[in-house]
């Protein structure tokens, strides 16, 4: 098996805060990698750093082989790495299909500027990815008018439009109503599969991660405590005590 | 092709209109634009003037107007800016149809308006702005200037200057940063360098224009103590610059010339001390030596300063030349053309070689249309009786020796002026008493 | 260049720096606390000199004592500030905080407009001058050249004990800690209850004071006409960006860079002499954009 | 269709019509109409930015670097020529655009307008003081140019001035239209709602930022040319910060965003700045100030805004009135 993304070593630190500390992480091809850990244990500053939001002090990360850890997140992004927010970030004034049309643009480089973007060849190809996270009923109102469940759908599927090979998601389900979290994991993870995409979220919610992780890490106090396949970790006493116990 | 047809429609519409040819009668009234900053800065120069020409036109209106005809007179205001100038001027000319523009104070409009005015065949009096350059570089069968231009103004300083303070040895210069600064200190430095090679330009300063402040020029002109500092300046600009020099000593240990001060004086007051060198622009001054016993000219002095406060300053005598200059012309042609009302174009032709006289002394239009001015300068001093320094060694200078002949360039004119031309030139003197 | 010029250059430029630092430091203040670039501010420093060049010019005029000048300074400035400030707080600033930023300038911008036009109306458009307040401190002569005793001495001991004054208020009074506590972060002043409605109005007739009272110190030195207000404010704009917006010292430090700058370039290229503020902000902002003391800001995601 | 329905979609046809016929009643406002074009088209620069969410202090820059290009221009070839003129101002417009846009992309908001400021006070002082250069606070003159060749009378060539500019506008109104809603165009109004997903689809906003700062440097440009050839002289005043602040405003006077309502906006602006300046001369800077304090405080969305919910008014009474006020809005913008 080789590792899509690496990271090795990495070091930050914000104020008195460790963010991370010695993280060793390696991301395999085709899997769905979930991680865990308490609030403020570094998963969002993890995501941060592979997608080259933030510098680490020290450490490297590879994608690919190839190093990527000085590189912004626009570079690491045409290198196939896409993310979703854990707050969706999107064109609050253009509409959901609009969204994913600019993603594709992005993705094709149509700089014409006599082009229209309703008119881009991808169009059809975004209708089909709205179709996947069921938002075509939506799919001409502005995204600021809509829930947040929606936004975060719509989210997910602007970094899905970029057809990457890896996709990082930050609490994909945070926002969204519980009686959902199932439903809208189960479209997301259907459009992974579609595209063949290797993927890696945050989450808190331990049935989603059982459901939906192929392999589970741990993060608390910006390390990564263990790394294995789901049922296992779950089960794990210090898992329970530090992480699950918390998030109940 | 729907813009075409339009185009036609209307041009034919256009085209029907004028053809109707009107008859010179006589008409109701006499229609004069005036341009004049009524805002901003030059508004010292523009506010006065107004009140003068509102004056004068009712005065003239009282007593028959011109020819019979009584005038009115719509201000523009040259402080809202160029490109509203320019729109207004159309405006009167081609909507209101004056028969007359008097335009402007600000040399950068009058730059605008000559050939503006030119195009629109309208009579236009450049009636105070200084530039020298417009007929030197073009000529005009529309545009007059009813009053003198830098050259003789700044000559005349230089002459002043050299005839009552031979042995100074150097001089510095504060000029506000804008055409008139620059150019007055070329025509300025041209002549001095000229009739008194060995001079010593020490300094050379260009504040910006409206600048409220001239503390470190100050310094500055304390430590390298020129004999002289000449400053064009005008205004608040001036004013400033006197009252800070002289709060700082500079004026006890340098002269100052100053030729367009006569328009600050009264706002000065005691600011300007005794022993420096003020010019008027031609020869405008509230006590003209030779007007001031007269009884048309004391009158209006006196009804100027009932009206506005203050006495009159160089614009009043440059509008009331206009407006003289107005009616000289009208009444030449009327006369030329049987006693009837003339066409436009036949006050046009009146103005050649017109005379007239303003509250001072003849002007003479030249064949370049150009005015003949006579140019007068003094020392402050300061007397009792007014609570602000007057003119005294006063110097009148003969306009036509100190205007460029026609067809030259003034730069060069006076670059090619000798030191001979001090003691050559005719020089008539009065004092503050006489 | 030798030792005596630097020195006179030093002179004049820290006299003009100390009157561009109240006018800088109100507006950095405001913009500080309340978020917003106010435009009319150069109108506050005109008004500011307005009301002491014509009140003082009659009642010197009617008999009364130079040395009145300088409380009539201060109590201009505290009158324009908490009239013209307030009321422009209140009626217009309170309507367009939640407004876009560019909004918020351009209704600053009209009232600039509009404020020209009412020093027309009320002072018309002849230049007023008047030093009584500089005449009754007299000369002093420094290296052969004389300097008044209120631009060398009294502007840079008053621009001093305006910063320190700001200091002490800011960090050892109630309302002070209130207004840096809303600089540093509204959300949470708010959130703890702190009543922001208060801090902006009392902020904006501080600065607005700032600024009218560095019209009125200019009042002194300068003729007072149309005009002088539009040039002031890009000027402070400069020191205020130079600085950093929202930082005080900064901005007296920023003022000392521009104000030596000046005067230096007119010693050396007077052609320079206008430039040089802006250069001087160019410099700093291409070298660091939040100015020199400005803190950067980065977004959450 | 009824024909309250027809009229949204007619308004701007039919005012360029009213707009074109004008001359013919007054012949002193075709001056007027092409000073308000040239200001329309710098206006449509600002727009640009506006989309981007950024506010250019300083735009008045490019406005006289086109123009004092063309007096160059002019004055080195005794005269010039119209078309010329027109193409090097606009292409060192957008030059000096490249320069300054390269490092004030690199800034929003507040510094973005502030430096754009300081580049165009820059300017400003630098062609209000090198006088023997740049003519000084007075400026130079721009003589008449030829026009392809042919010399022309001022009649002829205000006339040509004018319908040119006009023609041109509406072209450039199109183009503009047209970039609005391509994707590059659409890129540039994300970054107003959110630059962040837009690095992290691998666009780079600055890139973004930078074309439309081009393109808003070349309409200034052009609206600066036109300014420059129909008043016959440019100032240093060209570039003043009051300058930029105008342009500024009558962005936000037509409708923030808004293509038409650059020019609306313009137009009246305009008018009422000669009026007001011809009856009302000591207060008309007042008057255009409580006229934007209105507009800001009660029609944030300009007089584009205002026409479109007062058809919309109009058109609710019918049956077809969402219809109607939709089509106002879409024809509006």
């Amino acid at each position: 098996m080789t590792a899509l993304l690496e990271a090795k070593g990495l070091e930050i630190h914000f104020g008195g805060v460790v963010a991370a500390s010695d993280v060793n992480l390696q991301i395999h091809e085709g899997k769905n990698l979930a991680i865990i850990g308490p609030n403020g244990a570094g998963k969002t500053t993890f995501l941060n750093i592979c997608t080259g939001y933030l510098k680490p002090s020290a450490g490297q990360v590879f994608f690919n082989g190839k190093g990527i850890t000085r590189k912004s997140p626009r570079e690491i992004t045409r290198l196939g790495v896409a993310r979703a927010f854990q707050i969706p970030q999107l064109f609050g004034e253009h509409t959901a299909l609009e969204n994913l049309l600019i993603a594709a643009a992005a993705r094709e480089r149509r700089w014409a500027p006599f082009t229209r973007l309703g008119q881009i060849p991808e169009r059809a190809e975004m209708m089909h990815l709205l179709e996947m996270v069921n938002c075509v009923h939506v799919a001409d109102r502005p995204v600021e008018e809509l829930p947040e469940g929606q936004r975060k759908l719509i989210d997910i599927a602007v970094a899905l439009a970029l057809k990457p090979k890896l996709l990082f998601m930050d609490e994909p389900t945070s926002g969204v109503a519980s009686s959902e979290k199932f439903a809208v994991l189960d479209i997301v993870a259907k459009a992974l599969t579609e595209s063949k995409v290797t993927s890696v979220f945050v989450e808190h919610d331990m049935g989603i991660v059982e459901r939906f992780a192929d392999e589970v890490a741990v993060w608390n106090r910006g390390e990564v405590l263990h790394r294995g396949m789901p049922d296992d970790i779950l089960s794990h006493a210090d898992v329970v005590r530090d992480v699950i116990g918390e998030e109940i | 092709m729907k813009m075409k047809l339009l185009c036609g429609v209307a041009g034919a519409l256009t085209l029907a209109l004028s053809s109707v040819v009107l008859a010179a009668d006589k008409p109701d009234q006499l229609q004069v634009g005036v341009t004049a900053f009524l805002s901003g800065p030059a508004s010292v120069f523009g506010e006065p003037a107004k009140a003068a020409a509102e004056m004068m036109v009712a005065e003239m209106n009282a007593s028959g107007g011109i020819g019979g005809v009584p005038l009115k007179t719509y201000f523009v205001d040259e402080g809202a800016g160029g490109e509203a100038v320019l729109a207004e001027y159309r405006r009167l000319v081609q909507d209101v149809e004056v028969d007359a523009m008097f335009a402007s104070i600000s040399s950068g409009n009058c730059n605008k308006i000559a050939p503006l005015a030119e195009d629109l065949k309208v009579l236009n009096f450049m009636w105070d702005c200084g530039t020298q350059r417009i007929f030197e570089e073009n000529s005009y069968r529309y545009v007059f200037r009813t009053q003198g231009h830098a050259t003789p103004e700044m000559l005349s300083s230089v002459l002043y200057l050299l005839k009552t303070k031979p042995d100074f040895k150097s001089i510095a210069v504060v000029n506000q940063d804008y055409a008139w600064g620059r150019e007055s200190w070329k025509m300025f430095s041209a002549a001095l360098k000229a009739m008194k090679p060995d001079v010593q330009i020490v300094a050379e300063f260009f504040p910006k224009f409206g600048a409220p402040d001239f503390s470190t020029e100050i310094s500055r002109l304390q430590a390298l103590r020129p004999d002289v500092i000449v400053s064009t300046s005008w205004g608040g600009d001036l004013d400033t610059f006197v009252r800070q020099a002289a709060q700082r000593g500079l004026t006890n240990t340098s002269t100052l010339v100053l030729p367009l001060a006569e328009s600050s004086l009264e706002r000065l007051g005691k600011a300007l001390p005794a022993g420096h060198i003020v010019g008027t622009r031609g020869d405008h001054y509230f006590l003209h030596p030779e007007r001031k016993s007269d009884l048309a000219f004391s009158g209006f002095v006196e009804a100027f300063k009932e009206k506005t406060g203050a006495y009159p300053i160089y614009p009043v005598f440059h509008m009331s030349q206009a407006l003289n200059a107005l009616k000289a012309a009208y009444e030449k042609a009327i006369a030329e053309n049987g006693g009837d009302w003339p066409e436009r174009e036949q006050v046009v032709d009146a103005m050649a070689g017109l005379s007239f006289a303003g509250l001072g002394r003849e002007v003479r239009i030249r064949e370049d249309n150009q005015g003949i001015e006579d140019q007068l300068l003094g020392t402050t001093i300061h007397v009792d009786g007014h609570e602000f320094a007057v003119l005294d060694n006063m110097m009148m200078f003969d306009g036509d020796e100190l205007t460029t002949p026609v067809g030259q360039e003034s730069v060069s004119w006076l670059e090619q002026l000798t030191p001979e031309f001090v003691g050559k030139v005719k020089v008539e003197a009065f004092s503050h008493g006489s | 260049m030798n030792l005596q010029l630097i020195a006179l250059a030093v002179f004049d430029g820290v006299a003009y720096a100390a009157l561009v630092f109240m006018v800088a430091v109100g507006l950095t203040l405001i913009f500080g606390v309340l978020r917003i670039l106010n435009v009319a501010h150069g109108s506050f420093y005109a008004i500011g000199a307005y009301v002491v060049a014509s009140v003082g010019g009659a009642i010197f005029a009617a008999g009364w004592s130079p040395w009145l000048a300088f409380p009539l300074m201060l109590i201009a400035a505290a009158v324009v500030g908490i009239v013209l400030g307030g009321l422009i707080e209140r009626l217009l600033l309170r309507r367009i905080y939640d407004k876009e930023e560019a909004l918020q300038i351009l209704v600053t911008f009209a009232v600039f407009m509009i404020l020209e036009d009412v020093q027309r109306l009320v002072w018309g458009v002849q230049p007023y001058f008047e030093a009584t307040a500089l005449q009754s401190l007299g000369n002093i002569q420094v290296f052969g050249v004389y300097y008044t005793v209120y631009q060398l001495i009294l502007l840079p001991l008053v621009a001093l004990a305006v910063l320190a004054g700001l200091r002490l208020f800011l960090r050892h009074t109630l309302s002070g800690r209130l207004i840096l506590a809303v600089t540093e972060d509204r959300e949470a002043a708010t959130a703890i209850g702190i009543d922001t409605d208060k801090i902006y109005l009392m902020t904006f007739m501080l600065g607005a004071a700032l600024a009218a009272f560095g019209g009125a110190l200019a009042s002194a030195t300068t003729s007072v006409l149309p005009g002088i207000g539009a040039d002031m404010i890009v000027l402070s704009f400069a020191v205020a960006a130079t600085a950093g917006l929202g930082q005080i010292e900064g901005a007296a430090l920023a003022a000392l860079l521009i104000g030596l700058g000046r005067s230096f370039a007119v010693y050396l290229m007077p052609e320079l002499e206008v430039l040089i503020p802006y250069l001087i902000m160019l410099l700093v902002l291409l070298w660091r954009p939040e100015g020199l003391f400005g803190v950067t800001q980065t977004r959450k995601i | 269709m009824t024909f309250m329905s027809l009229v949204p979609r007619l308004a701007i046809p039919l005012l360029l019509i009213a707009v074109a016929l004008l001359p013919f009643l007054a012949p002193w406002s075709k001056v007027m109409l092409t000073l308000a074009l040239a200001k329309g088209l710098a206006v449509l620069g600002i727009v640009v930015l506006l989309h981007a969410g950024q506010v250019s202090f300083g735009h008045a820059l490019f406005f006289a670097v086109a123009a004092y290009s063309a007096a160059f221009l002019g004055q080195a070839f005794g005269g010039g020529e119209l078309v010329s003129m027109v193409l090097i101002g606009v292409a060192s417009a957008v030059v000096v655009g490249l320069l300054v846009g390269l490092f004030v992309v690199r800034y929003r908001y507040i510094f973005f307008g502030m430096l754009n400021l300081a580049f165009s006070m820059i300017v400003f002082s630098v062609l209000e003081k090198f006088y023997h250069y740049t003519g000084g606070s007075d400026g130079l003159q721009v003589a008449r140019p030829l026009v392809l060749g042919i010399e022309m009378e001022r009649p002829a060539f205000e006339s040509l001035l004018f319908y040119g500019g006009l023609v041109i506008a509406v072209i450039v109104a199109w183009a503009v239209h047209r970039y609005f809603d391509s994707p590059i165009g659409h890129m540039l109004k994300t970054i107003k709602t959110n630059e962040t997903r837009l690095e992290y689809l691998g666009v780079s906003a600055r890139r973004v930022l930078l074309v439309g700062y081009l393109v808003s440097a070349a309409l200034c440009g052009l609206g600066g040319v036109l300014m420059a050839v129909a008043q016959g002289i440019v100032t240093p005043e060209y570039a003043w910060w009051i300058r930029s602040g105008e342009l500024v405003f009558i962005a936000i006077l037509g409708g923030a965003g808004s293509v038409s309502g650059a020019f609306v906006g313009a137009l009246v602006y305009e008018v009422v700045r000669t009026y007001a300046s011809a009856f009302a001369g000591d207060v008309w800077q007042m008057i255009l100030g409580f006229f934007l304090l209105g507009i800001i405080l009660y029609a944030p969305r300009g007089l584009i805004g205002v026409y479109g919910s007062f058809m919309g008014r109009i058109g609710s009474n019918t049956a077809s009135g969402k219809e109607a006020k939709r089509r106002a809005m879409e024809a509006a913008e």
